[in-house]
């Protein structure tokens, strides 16, 4: 399990090369990479990350825990930038590896749903309107119920 | 104890952490008690359901008692990802 | 869209770094990648995958246009192996981008599901006991069930 | 037409590809039909339900017709993936 917070950009490729490459036995491996975008109404100019250090590490290991504890991965990795960042910026990036895909794309799913909401990182949007914190979504805290539910109703649900 | 405020509660509060001398014994003890300190302080805790708090780094909620609690942290909900 | 069916190894990171490099505005990319694995039984020697070269093209490209038709896609990118692969060697890979993360998590499932299940390839095993067909799983025949749902059912059972 | 076999139907009829004069018109009357030529094609047919069938490369069923078909293929299920 690899956690890193950092202010510095990385590699995508080379990071997913890398994680692929120290896998064996996984038949699955996928990757989420969060990307600045532009907002709707006026052109970004910078995106401002703010973090809680100490925490943060602590709550990321945490969630990659829980997530190794509930589907049967090989390893998982999580990679979240600080700092200023500009459009097209890449973020953060999780990756897991598993036997069978499903357990893969359920695990990473699970991994970004969680660090949405439970990591302590907050972003600041400055246009040329000026500078405002994005908003945590209700739809945000939602996605986290269906992780609560027995996972037999997810299942039945087709979700696994 | 040291208390921690982050994103706009931090800009509201204007500085980003301060050692805190208090008997308080929960975390809202320890926020009514911050809120009678002045306006700025008052403002930022005025809506706790806009707030997440940490004790010693560990979420938890706002009745979470502080008797050993070496660090509090104030903050919006979280937007990562 | 990229839709790719070839003999030769792909360079997994090379090809996700190329994915998100000409991706504009979207807030997600998600890849998914398919590696040879090891037997339970016996150490497998390789795995042969023979495919339809005409239809495997066709029927790749008509899962991707039907997930861009599903989920609001900046981008899909599938590339696919045939002949002769070693244990560990990349099999495949998709990519998908979009603006936010539950649409690229979806839409790289549904191209896993379809493609697994309705794409003209097949893979052979050799071992030291010999060579056998993978057989196709019922699992992965009913994995497409979930797809053919109404999706405001998928979104009830906390599916999206 | 061209009638063409991948992976262990290939194997049990003994080759890739052939031409075939017929005047079947579904795919269940050519299967019917070259189950009657030798053994190995009644063995490689012997049970539907555990074969595709594309025609001019599309997916379809064993009653779909086959007026105007180049190309029939006959396969497993597919193992993509």
């Amino acid at each position: 399990m690899d956690i890193r917070v950092q202010e510095s950009a990385f590699d995508l490729g080379a990071e997913t090369n890398a994680f692929a490459a120290r896998q064996r036995g996984m038949g699955a491996i996928v990757t989420f990479t969060g990307v600045v975008r532009d907002l709707d109404d006026a052109p970004l100019r910078h995106m401002q990350i703010e973090h809680y250090p100490g925490m943060t590490e602590r709550a990321l290991r945490k969630i990659a825990e829980d997530a190794a504890e509930r589907w049967p991965l090989g390893d998982a990795l999580i990679i979240h930038r600080h700092g200023r960042l500009a459009p097209d910026d890449l973020i953060m990036m999780v990756a897991t590896a598993a036997r069978h895909r499903r357990d893969a794309f359920e695990a990473a799913m699970f991994l970004m749903d969680y660090l949405k909401s439970r990591a302590p990182f907050w972003k600041k949007e400055e246009t040329a309107h000026g500078a405002a914190w994005v908003a945590a979504q209700q739809v945000d805290e939602d996605a986290l119920e269906v992780w609560e539910m027995p996972s037999a109703s997810r299942t039945r649900s087709g979700f696994s | 104890m040291d208390v921690l405020y982050f994103a706009w509660v931090r800009e509201r509060i204007g500085l980003p952490r301060e050692t805190v001398e208090t008997r308080a014994e929960t975390v809202r003890d320890l926020v009514d008690e911050l809120r009678r300190r002045e306006g700025r302080y008052d403002l930022a805790f005025s809506d706790t359901r806009a707030l997440r708090v940490a004790v010693d780094q560990e979420l938890c909620d706002f009745d979470a008692p502080l008797a050993g609690a070496r660090e509090v942290a104030f903050f919006p909900p979280m937007t990562g990802g």
